[in-house]
């Protein structure tokens, strides 16, 4: 029976688990229930990628009638990888989170923090996988509402702020996403993605169907923090509950850098979008200057978790330029990136989160003789942050590797040269951490500081285990990445010969 | 003329939903703020719901007698569509009326001042 | 006709969206925005969306206006004088504008039968629905069965909205004493009229709950005119009494049940060996199981829908009293 | 029928006449209660007359039985909501027209 529905069960599970947990209420019922749920769908996605591995396409109709007129769901490998990243990382975020949020959040809202994570979860889920471009929305404001209302439980009045600039900048990208939907709309007469693409074909040049391309460009650029309209994003990941920017930083951006995937090559077709729009020129342009203005913005922050907030733009800017190749080799670094991205944003995040509940502070004087301090916090902290750089053995290497191949395959010297020059930035932002917590020794009048609690180590730590393991044995995110890169532009070339046919 | 008539109604939605998208930028009242996603979602409804339109149909509920009916779909888009705009605009003046406890004002450029935004 | 109707409308909302930007007293802006909802309801009417008009009606110009005339109690009617440029937000608006306009002119001109969007899809829902779902009203038939699945995630996103402002604001129960007589508390004549027309209201709420095949509403319509009978009731007789006949503990069981009502269709129907949602195999005749379903999942999104508005409103007026009491 | 339209054309003109004239009055009356007094006059006359028009448009149907619906509510509502509005205005302190030229008479003495 869970074969048959093994496409709708991440987002049906966490999506009825939200409101039950509402109605236990008691916190440890309400994390227990949670995570269980969470790892389920983890679970479940895990098999949904070997599935997809084996027959590249799922197709589930949801309520039995047969796309364009109902909503379908659509695996391939590219969205159930994503999707194993997200969650995975999400169950480890629930594990973390116990401790964290008893310390970060009033005990009345504990309940309320599971079910808000479960809703995001349960909308992310469902962006993945639908194959509905209304859909899309919907779930994508699933789960912004979800995400505003994690961001703004923290205890710093400072998150309000934080929260309401991302509700604004959200719901404008929300709505451009709309007008851009009704565009296509109003010119194919449907809203299944992939009949959309066999009827956009047929209007290759029309002025509609172009500005809807550019406000859902814009749109998704502003859900993913693309550089000039990243302004949301480092205030928000700042002032958010620990647990809550480590499960944001690896999820809600990257899932929005797979809806402009997916709306590049599945339903306006690369030829379209690169080649008769230019619009790879502008992304890669755009993804430079994020790599190089967030990273060095990252170096001159004072607050470690803006840091880190920083540097995820700048990552954002990696995945972007892979995507900007317009080469499988380069789609492929850029979804290798989301997956690895999410294993070293979330380690670190939880790493400062440990910081945060044994000093109080996240800035970076707070960090001062740590080393000692908190060995087993501070040597994950190190060993993520070497994967930021993109140090061998790590899965930063292989993100790396992949996307100076994938420049260096169409002779483009300098954006290889520019990759490595990113990294050096990263080496200055993650070594005044390092330095700080090794090097300085604690002021003398402060507190000594006790290692974190287990709860918090054992994801934390199962997240640097996978950094180092999936650095060494890349077979499963390599396979997983180029078969989807090679599906994603297969479709998208026979789409094209089939329209010049 | 007949190029007029076509279109006057899509432009008079553009220009709705930019006076929407200005007030929601350039207001310094975060309420207003609020307003003006509000102006500028329901005018992209209208727009949802001009392409839905066909000249001489009804409402599309099974009538003896009628077979021109203007079609469905951007009307259900849109229902989905207005309550997803009402629990925005619920918890965005919700987070308005915590922020005013906080800081104790709501217009941008003084919360600004108070130096710990970011 | 149709046409001087529509120009009439479209140039009253330009007005009224045009005047909002240059006022500072933020309670005519509320109220302009009220207006500006009534009235694009109305051009929803006009061009053939009446349950879209239905709930622009109620969400749009009740619920969101009750809701930000509740924050300018909170948080003050005037807005201050800034020495903001306000040039960069109008080269953005214009640039935007623009992209806009470019799109427009290729656009399929307004109402015409031949366009695509009346070719591709529409067709099957028009002319098939009354058969394969066996309901008169196709907006319901489309939503509540073709995109079910966006119609749950509407009710999941209204259930996070009230997950967000219980986050955000909370509902406090006061200590009786504590609280103010509600200002209308002496007047008689409302209690009067209030006491009479409650009732009409939530009638009125269950039949469009339940005639929502057959015409205009559904849950959603039928779920914010409950509330709204409650809502009065608040007004009238204050905050403890309303907590007293429904408490703010029990709306959010109840918001919670709708949702999983909904879903459980669904988990029904995937037992029974059909897809998620599908209603055909709710019962031995597809169309009788297309009945049940969208009756029961309604029957959810109206619970939904009617306890989280009026948790919302708790939520706000609750902040208010407290303020009162300082 | 020629006569049932003209006698519901009457009325129509004659809502719609009451409806002007109270917004006129909303606009041009000095004070907040001789505005209310304005605006309860579209309210209820204006309304009366509209729907009577219409009513007599119908068929006596199940139409007709929604507009006397719709007319038994508003009768029992607008003027309730009217009466709360003043009865707030002057509990919140608000002098009419004549009554704050007297004051300010008397604090000019």
């Amino acid at each position: 029976m869970f074969e048959q529905h093994l496409a709708a069960l991440p987002i049906i599970l966490p999506l009825i688990a939200a409101p039950i947990v509402l109605i236990l209420g008691r916190s440890t019922f309400a994390w227990a229930f949670a995570t269980l749920v969470s790892a389920a769908a983890c679970y479940f996605s895990w098999q949904l990628l070997w599935v997809a591995f084996d027959s590249n396409v799922i197709s589930y109709a949801v309520g039995g009638w047969p796309p364009p007129w109902g909503i379908e769901l659509r695996v391939d490998t590219t969205n159930a990888f994503v999707l194993l990243a997200v969650t995975a990382l999400s169950t480890l975020v629930l594990l973390y989170a116990k401790d964290s949020i008893e310390n970060e959040v009033a005990p009345s809202k504990h309940a309320l923090f599971y079910t808000a994570h479960l809703l995001c979860l349960a909308g992310l889920s469902g962006i993945l996988l639908t194959g509905d471009a209304f859909n899309l929305f919907v779930f994508l404001e699933v789960s912004s509402l979800a995400t505003y209302t994690l961001v703004s439980l923290a205890s710093d009045r400072r998150c309000l702020v934080a929260a309401f600039r991302y509700l604004m900048m959200g719901t404008i990208g929300a709505t451009f996403i709309l007008i851009g939907v009704g565009m296509l709309y109003m010119k194919t007469g449907t809203l299944n993605m992939l009949d959309l693409a066999s009827r956009i074909d047929l209007y290759d040049s029309s002025r509609t169907i172009n500005s809807g391309l550019a406000f859902i460009m814009v749109g998704v650029s502003i859900k993913l923090a693309l550089f000039p309209l990243h302004m949301w994003l480092p205030p928000a990941y700042t002032h958010a509950p620990s647990a809550v920017s480590a499960f944001l930083a690896g999820t809600a951006t990257k899932v929005a850098v797979y809806v402009m995937i997916r709306f590049i090559f599945t339903v306006f077709g690369v030829n379209h979008v690169f080649e008769e729009m230019g619009m790879d020129l502008i992304l890669m342009a755009l993804a430079i200057v994020a790599i190089f203005k967030c990273s060095y913005m990252a170096t001159v922050q004072s607050n470690v978790k803006t840091v880190l907030a920083y540097s995820s733009v700048a990552q954002i800017g990696y995945m972007i330029l892979g995507l900007s190749l317009v080469s499988a080799a380069g789609l492929m670094s850029g979804l290798i990136h989301i997956f690895n991205h999410a294993l070293m944003k979330g380690a670190l995040f939880m790493a400062v989160g440990a910081v945060f509940y044994r000093v109080g502070s996240v800035d970076i004087s707070a960090f001062r003789g740590l080393g000692k301090q908190m060995p087993l916090t501070m040597a994950a902290f190190t060993i993520a942050g070497l994967s930021i750089i993109g140090v061998p053995l790590t899965v930063g290497f292989v993100s790396k590797w992949y996307l100076v191949t994938a420049a260096l395959e169409q002779s483009h010297w300098a954006i290889a040269a520019l990759v490595l020059a990113g990294s050096l930035l990263a080496v200055i932002y993650i070594g005044r951490v390092l330095e700080a917590a090794y090097l300085q020794s604690a002021s003398p009048d402060s507190e000594p500081v006790r290692e974190a609690p287990w709860l918090m180590l054992l994801p934390m730590w199962l997240l640097v285990l996978a950094n180092l393991y999936f650095g060494i044995d890349t077979s499963l995110t390599t396979d997983a990445a180029s078969s989807a890169a090679e599906w994603l532009f297969q479709t998208t070339e026979s789409a094209a010969q089939g329209s010049a046919q | 003329m007949s190029f007029i008539l076509d279109y006057y109604n899509y432009w008079v939605v553009v220009f709705l939903m930019m006076t929407g998208f200005y007030i929601v930028i350039s207001a310094n009242n975060l309420v207003k703020r609020i307003v003006g996603l509000n102006i500028f979602q329901t005018s992209v409804f209208m727009l949802y719901i001009s392409m839905g339109k066909v000249n001489g149909g009804t409402a599309p509920i099974l009538v003896e007698g009628v077979d021109v009916y203007s079609n469905p779909l951007p009307h259900v888009l849109i229902l989905t569509a207005i309550v997803v705009g009402v629990a925005t605009t619920a918890v965005g003046l919700s987070l308005i009326v915590r922020i005013k406890r906080a800081y104790g004002t709501v217009e941008e450029h003084e919360f600004e001042t108070q130096g710990d935004v970011i | 006709m149709t046409l001087l109707i529509d120009l009439v409308l479209l140039a009253m909302l330009a007005l009224t969206a045009l005047r909002i930007i240059f006022l500072k007293d933020l309670f005519a802006v509320v109220m302009l925005f009220g207006i500006y909802s009534f009235l694009s309801a109305l051009i929803f009417v006009n061009l053939d969306a009446v349950d879209v008009a239905f709930t622009e009606a109620a969400v749009g110009a009740g619920i969101s206006t009750v809701l930000m005339l509740g924050t300018l109690a909170l948080t003050g009617r005037n807005e201050r004088e800034c020495e903001r440029s306000s040039l960069l937000p109008l080269l953005v608006v214009c640039v935007t504008g623009a992209v806009l306009i470019y799109g427009t002119l290729d656009m399929p001109p307004f109402g015409h039968a031949d366009n695509p969007v009346h070719e591709h899809v529409a067709p099957r829902y028009i002319q098939d629905s009354p058969q394969e779902v066996g309901l008169p009203n196709m907006v319901t038939s489309v939503l509540a069965s073709y995109r079910g699945f966006d119609t749950l995630g509407e009710t999941v996103v209204v259930f996070s909205a009230l997950i967000g402002v219980l986050a955000l604001l909370g509902v406090r129960r006061e200590d009786n004493s504590l609280t103010p007589e509600s200002g209308l508390k002496s007047h008689l004549v409302l209690h009067v009229v209030a006491k009479l027309i409650i009732p009409m209201i939530i009638l009125f709420a269950l039949y469009v709950q339940f005639h929502g095949d057959f015409g205009p509403g559904g849950g959603f319509q039928a779920g914010v005119i409950a509330a709204a009978a409650f809502i009065l009731y608040a007004l009238v007789f204050g905050l403890p009494s309303a907590f007293s006949v429904v408490s703010p503990k029990f709306l959010q069981v109840m918001a919670s049940l709708g949702v999983l009502l909904y879903a459980s269709v669904g988990l029904y129907s995937m037992a029974k060996g059909g897809q998620f949602l599908d209603y055909n195999k709710l019962a031995a005749n597809p169309i009788d199981g297309q009945h049940y379903g969208i009756i029961i999942i309604e029957l959810g999104v109206g619970i939904t829908v009617f306890a989280v508005m009026l948790s919302i409103f708790y939520a706000f007026s609750s902040q208010v009293a407290r303020l009162n009491i300082r | 029928m020629l006569f049932l339209d003209i006698v519901s054309g009457i009325l129509l003109i004659a809502g719609v006449f009451f409806g002007l004239s109270g917004a006129m009055g909303l606009f041009r009356f000095p004070d907040f209660y001789t505005r209310v007094h304005a605006a309860s006059v579209t309210d209820s006359v204006a309304a009366i007359l509209i729907l009577g028009g219409l009513l007599l448009q119908t068929s006596f149907d199940l139409n007709t039985a929604k507009l006397l619906f719709i007319l038994a509510f508003l009768l029992i509502t607008s003027p309730t909501a009217s009466h709360a509005l003043a009865k707030s205005a002057r509990h919140g302190g608000l002098l009419t027209l004549a009554e704050s030229k007297h004051s300010k008479a008397g604090q000019a003495e």
